[in-house]
């Protein structure tokens, strides 16, 4: 048996396996392709707490990644942090990371500042939302804040005296608060808030976490994590939630990034699933060839 | 002579360092160990450096192949390390700072050692991270095929993983009937793959780790009974 | 001039024309970045207009600058950070090339990551390690004095981190033939805690702890809603898939017995087990790495040549 | 993709007594022992205790002598809740100290052939045939991972063959301690084989500590250079993948073995032979040929067997508790679960 066709594929020269995966990656992002996802249990749940808290409720933003797995986490940030806004609730921001400074305060320009920032109910710096700025100490930190706030950072992010600050009054450490909400990228993060500060305090804690990190903090759901949002498909699950929720305008695709790099996995994924198929059949055609002739 | 003392600090320390976990006045002792290696491998960094320039300059000296590169590599080191250790564009932070020419965080954003971070090391590194996504392309095109029974089960499980991963998934519920009125579809291969990441992945894992905490013991064991020694080189 | 090198040529002009086209027919440019100047010891910004005025020598001393958007009224062109985007995209665009195979650009870009790394490793112990630990701790005045204003007054001085730095410089020795063997003395050291300090942690960690976990119940039940149980089919069979898959791969690992028999078929069973771990892990990373070609690109795409419009 | 399973079939007694005689494929790899240090091996555990006894007595007065003074607490030299785990350590450590012993005494083991060990000399022999050099990758962390020692225990095995066949041996590190030891491992291995002219420096050096920089620099070397042979044996992370494609990419034999359980299967696929997390530990001891570090292969194992037993009969017990749960005691409180006499004593870890 003579087949041209299969000896071309079986001297195919891997560069062409590269081209297609380029281009399956690249096509998506550039016709702006993206992709939804079913939500699963630990998503929905963290959603719907965030929907049943009471407007004004106290959440807790931890912001614990850094540059390299934005990826994944910041348009987890950018969700969780419009879903808080649209219901009104009281954000109080804080990192562990050094490196999550920025991470805070781009997050904060990108959705209050873009969204929330004017209108009839605008959020106001001191009275809806705080910047508490980065918390040295790793996991000591997170005790600290979880037994006294001011004695961990008496000051916010721009040097104001907490005391200062409307939304402080009231407010002495993590116990009055309704809900932690942490987007986590590895340690310390999302185990070390619920070892140190939501299980010895008893709120309510729900993570984000990166794909690598999903297994060390499964265990904890569903009884010490209220919800777990893993990955990049965590986060366009998330998006895709809001999407449905509030269409407007969060169904607009400037407003989910997440979502534009779903279309880009599935296309990968789809182009990794074809090339094993056809892997396997020149594999299995070549057997064919060798056994009709010797 | 030369041999035996290396030999026995290794023992001793080692030793120490097993004994000082079940003691708890000597528990520091632990904690310390791990500070002073920190301290050696940073000293031994420089060592590491000196060679890096030897290592170059001799490629440029002896004009081999490519011996330009070696010279954009030195520039590039020289110009880093002048850059970082000598803090160029970085500025005091607070008022008390502002006497200290050396104060201020080496990495601030707008230093000269943040824009070689930002601008040169960390676009090089995450495309050349970014590359594995074409690599797993052509490793999974290239290994997975169906020669044996055991590469029959590594490429079935990659296929059902990769379809579970994606909303792709979807497709596999189409053979189901339909579901009741308002449920959500029933989607067999999600479970599957859940399943599949609870028993095996985690079973095999598993296994792995009891079989490698044998092996360090046996390796620490080797180490400190002096049996192996290659790390030490020979006698002269 | 062959074929390939005809085809890179063409694509290296439309590249070209490309960029040119959309630096300068478009608003947004190719790579622009902007900042505003902020003062360091204040958080405030300064408005661009008044650096020519009223600044005194100590506040332009403490000037920084941070991102900016390019309608910000008090936004300035920065070309620092416009020039490192356009090297940034190259660099990246040089690395990629290695895909097609090891050329110049790719060579390039592997001699300044080389020394860049090396010299960004070596600043960074250098500040973290050997001011921030060895000389805080050997001269905590000194350490206030002439880098880190923020130590405390009554920090007192540590001399037991003397002994790493000797151990540290007896590598050096292995430069000088006659003492080569004291160099070993600090791998002696650093091996051998290591051994024992590994020991330790993986039997605890490793042994115990996943034993531990393994221990599980063949048959579950689980409570109903009318108070009495029955059988989570489910789970059970879970804890059975486990339980023989963790028991049939660790006798896969057996080194002194024959691979035959009732040990092999159990074995064979193991590395089954391990097989399909293996694909799913294989599987279950793929997500990942898409994810930072995705982010590669969209640099690429986005903040340098800004062709996707989101 | 070549798994070592394929090779069982073709097994191998390794013996004390074959020792001797010399099997021939086990001869190349023999390490003769020749410094016997400390004679026995009871001998060198008693001067070892007794330098940890000096050490105990030394190290605290000098160190801790403030603390120790301002405690008024009596001093507790043992951590009681920790007396399971201590037993534990002991017993394993005992189980392999004495397997090495009567190694040692002359009493024979069978060993279980690697394919990926066998597959070693042959890379060797394939590169020298072609005359191209050999690669040698001792992972990308540094010295305190015991991984890294592992893969430099076996860089000695590979260079001394290496050396045998005056065949190029490149080792690039990513580290500069590891690239001290790696010149240390090498330039004894050389001496061992006859051929203290073979060492070169050069061949050993450090290139940088970031990762992604250090695996640049060696796919590209090895773009150019077209090794033979690939060895990556030590830690790695997610350049396992990045090496393995280029070394496919050159047409080389690659061996590939890592603890880090995250990158086997990276490795399995892209490699032609790959030692599954303990095997890489095992390699020296195997590729050494020296009856005590065979010897302690036969006491992992008896860790192993203990391992199985406490996993049947804690499940067994696990069962029981699912199928008749205990009662209540007098207070009206839970009785504890049976299993717990294997997950909490037994196994209480520290």
């Amino acid at each position: 048996m003579t087949s041209p066709l299969l000896d071309k594929l079986n001297t195919l020269d891997r560069r062409w396996i590269f081209l297609s995966m380029a281009l399956a990656v690249l096509s998506p992002i550039l016709l702006q392709i993206g992709s939804d996802e079913t939500p699963s249990p630990p998503t929905i749940k963290l959603f719907d707490e965030i929907e049943r808290l009471p407007e004004g409720s106290r959440i807790l933003m931890a912001m614990d990644f850094d540059p390299t797995s934005a990826a994944e986490l910041y348009p987890m940030a950018l969700s969780f942090t419009r879903h808080c806004c649209l219901r009104h609730h009281k954000l109080y921001f804080v990192t562990i990371w050094p490196t999550g400074k920025p991470m805070i305060e781009s997050t904060i320009k990108a959705v209050i500042g873009a969204d929330f920032g004017s209108g009839d109910r605008p959020y106001q710096y001191g009275v809806d939302y705080v910047n508490l700025g980065y918390l040295a100490g790793e996991a000591v930190a997170i005790s600290q804040i979880s037994s006294d706030i001011r004695k961990a950072r008496p000051q916010d992010a721009r040097g104001t005296s907490l005391d200062e600050l409307p939304i402080m009054s009231g407010v002495i450490s993590v116990k009055e608060m309704d809900l932690i909400v942490n987007a986590s990228a590895g340690f310390p993060g999302g185990k070390e808030w619920v070892q140190y500060a939501a299980t010895p305090q008893k709120v309510p804690i729900a993570v984000g976490c990166t794909g690598v990190q999903s297994t060390q903090l499964f265990p904890y759901y569903p009884d010490q994590l209220l919800g777990l949002v893993t990955g990049i498909r965590g986060a366009i699950e998330y998006e895709t939630m809001l999407a449905a929720k509030y269409p407007n305008p969060y169904a607009n695709r400037s407003k989910r990034p997440a979502f534009l790099r779903g279309g880009a996995q599935r296309w990968a994924h789809r182009l990794m699933i074809g090339l094993i198929v056809l892997g396997n059949g020149i594999h299995l055609a070549n057997r064919y060839r060798r056994t009709t002739h010797p | 002579m030369s041999k035996t003392v290396p030999v026995l600090i290794a023992s001793i320390v080692g030793c120490l360092m097993i004994v000082a976990y079940f003691s708890p006045p000597l528990l520091p002792a632990r904690q310390m160990a791990e500070d002073w290696f920190t301290i050696v491998a940073t000293i031994a960094i420089f060592l590491g450096g000196a060679n890096l320039c030897l290592h170059h300059l001799k490629k440029i000296s002896d004009r081999e192949a490519g011996w330009g590169f070696s010279a954009v590599t030195l520039i590039s080191f020289a110009i880093t390390i002048a850059v970082g250790l000598l803090k160029i564009g970085v500025v005091p932070e607070s008022e008390q700072q502002i006497k200290l020419a050396w104060s201020g965080p080496f990495q601030q954003e707008g230093s000269g050692f943040w824009w070689i971070y930002q601008y040169l090391f960390s676009p090089i590194v995450s495309t050349m991270f970014a590359l594995l996504a074409f690599y797993v392309a052509s490793a999974a095109f290239r290994a997975f095929r169906a020669k044996n029974l055991e590469a029959i089960l590594l490429l079935i499980t990659a296929l059902i993983v990769l379809v579970g991963q994606t909303r792709d998934r979807e497709i596999t519920s189409l053979f189901l009937p339909p579901p009741a009125e308002g449920t959500p579809p029933y989607v067999p291969i999600a479970d599957l793959t859940e399943f599949i990441r609870k028993t095996f992945v985690t079973a095999g894992q598993r296994a792995i780790m009891i079989g490698i905490a044998l092996g360090v013991v046996a390796t620490s064991l080797r180490i400190l009974l002096g049996l192996d020694r290659s790390y030490l080189g020979g006698d002269e | 001039m062959n074929r390939e090198t005809r085809f890179w040529t063409v694509l290296f002009l439309g590249g070209c024309l490309l960029l040119a086209f959309q630096s300068l027919r478009t608003e947004r440019g190719v790579g622009q970045q902007f900042v505003v100047r902020v003062d360091a010891t204040t958080g405030k910004i300064i408005p661009p207009a008044a650096d020519a005025s009223d600044n005194s020598a100590a506040a332009v001393k403490t000037v920084i600058y941070e991102p900016a958007s390019k309608d910000d009224p008090e936004a300035i062109w920065s070309f620092s950070r416009t020039s490192g985007i356009w090297i940034a995209a190259l660099l990246t665009l040089c690395v990629f090339s290695y895909l097609y195979r090891d050329n110049v650009c790719y060579k390039l870009a592997e001699s300044i990551i080389v020394g860049v790394s090396a010299g960004y490793w070596i600043v960074t112990y250098y500040w973290e390690v050997l001011i921030a630990k060895v000389l805080l701790r050997l001269s905590p005045e000194l350490a206030r004095y002439a880098f880190l204003p923020d130590t405390p007054a009554d920090a007192k001085a540590d001399y037991l981190c003397i002994i790493p730095v000797v151990l540290g410089c007896m590598v050096f020795c292995r430069l000088i033939p006659k003492i080569a063997w004291m160099g070993r003395w600090p791998l002696a050291f650093v091996v051998g805690t290591t051994a024992g300090l590994k020991l330790i942690l993986f039997l605890n960690a490793d042994f115990v702890r996943q034993i531990r976990s393994t221990i599980l119940p063949l048959v579950v039940f689980s409570a109903t809603a009318s108070g009495g149980s029955e059988l989570d089919w489910k789970q059970s069979i879970q804890n059975i898939v486990i339980v023989i898959s963790v028991l049939s791969c660790v006798t896969y690992f057996y080194f002194s017995v024959e691979h035959k028999g009732i040990v092999g078929r159990i074995s064979r069973v193991g590395i089954w087990v391990l097989m399909i771990s293996f694909g799913a892990s294989f599987a279950l990373t793929v997500m990942g790495r898409i994810t930072l070609l995705t982010m590669r690109l969209q640099f690429l795409f986005d903040d340098w040549l800004g062709l996707v419009r989101i | 993709m070549d798994f070592h399973s394929r090779s069982a079939g073709e097994k191998e007694f390794i013996t004390m007594s074959d020792k001797s005689s010399g099997k021939p494929s086990m001869d190349s790899f023999s390490f003769s022992v020749s410094h016997q240090w400390f004679g026995t091996g009871l001998m060198r555990l008693t001067m070892t205790t007794v330098g940890v006894l000096v050490f105990l007595l030394a190290l605290p007065t000098l160190t801790f002598a403030e603390e120790i003074a301002d405690s008024t607490k009596p001093i507790v030299w043992f951590d009681t809740g920790k007396t399971a785990f201590a037993l534990l350590t002991f017993a394993i450590c005992a189980t392999v100290i004495i397997c090495t012993e009567l190694a040692r005494r002359g009493k024979p083991f069978y060993v279980r052939p690697i394919a990926g060990l066998l597959a070693m000399e042959e890379a060797v022999g394939r590169a020298t045939e072609m005359g191209k050099p050999i690669l040698f990758v001792p992972g990308i962390e540094d010295i305190k991972e015991i991984d890294t020692v592992a893969g430099l225990m076996v860089l000695s095995s590979v260079a001394k063959m290496a050396a045998e066949y005056d065949t190029p041996l490149e080792v690039p590190t990513s580290r500069a301690l590891v690239m001290t030891a790696a010149r240390e491992a090498v330039q004894a291995a050389a001496l061992a084989a006859g051929r203290p002219d073979y060492y070169n420096e050069d061949r050993i050096h450090y290139i940088t500590d970031e990762q992604f920089g250090y695996v640049a620099s060696v796919c590209g070397w090895m773009y150019r250079e077209k090794p033979a042979a690939c060895f990556f044996l030590g830690k790695f992370f997610a350049e396992s993948l990045f090496l393995a494609e280029a070394g496919n990419a050159v047409g080389a034999i690659q061996i590939a073995g890592t603890a880090e359980t995250t990158q086997l299967p990276f490795f399995v696929a892209a490699c032609d032979y790959t030692l599954l997390g303990e095997e890489l530990f095992a390699a020296s001891a195997y590729l050494s040929g020296e009856p005590a570090q065979l010897g302690m292969l036969k006491g992992q194992d008896f860790g192993k067997l203990g391992a199985i037993v406490l996993v049947i009969l804690g499940c067994m017990l696990a069962t029981w508790d699912s199928i008749s749960p205990r009662g209540k005691n007098a207070e009206g409180q839970n009785l504890p679960r049976r299993s717990q006499w294997i997950t909490d004593t037994v196994l209480k870890g520290g």
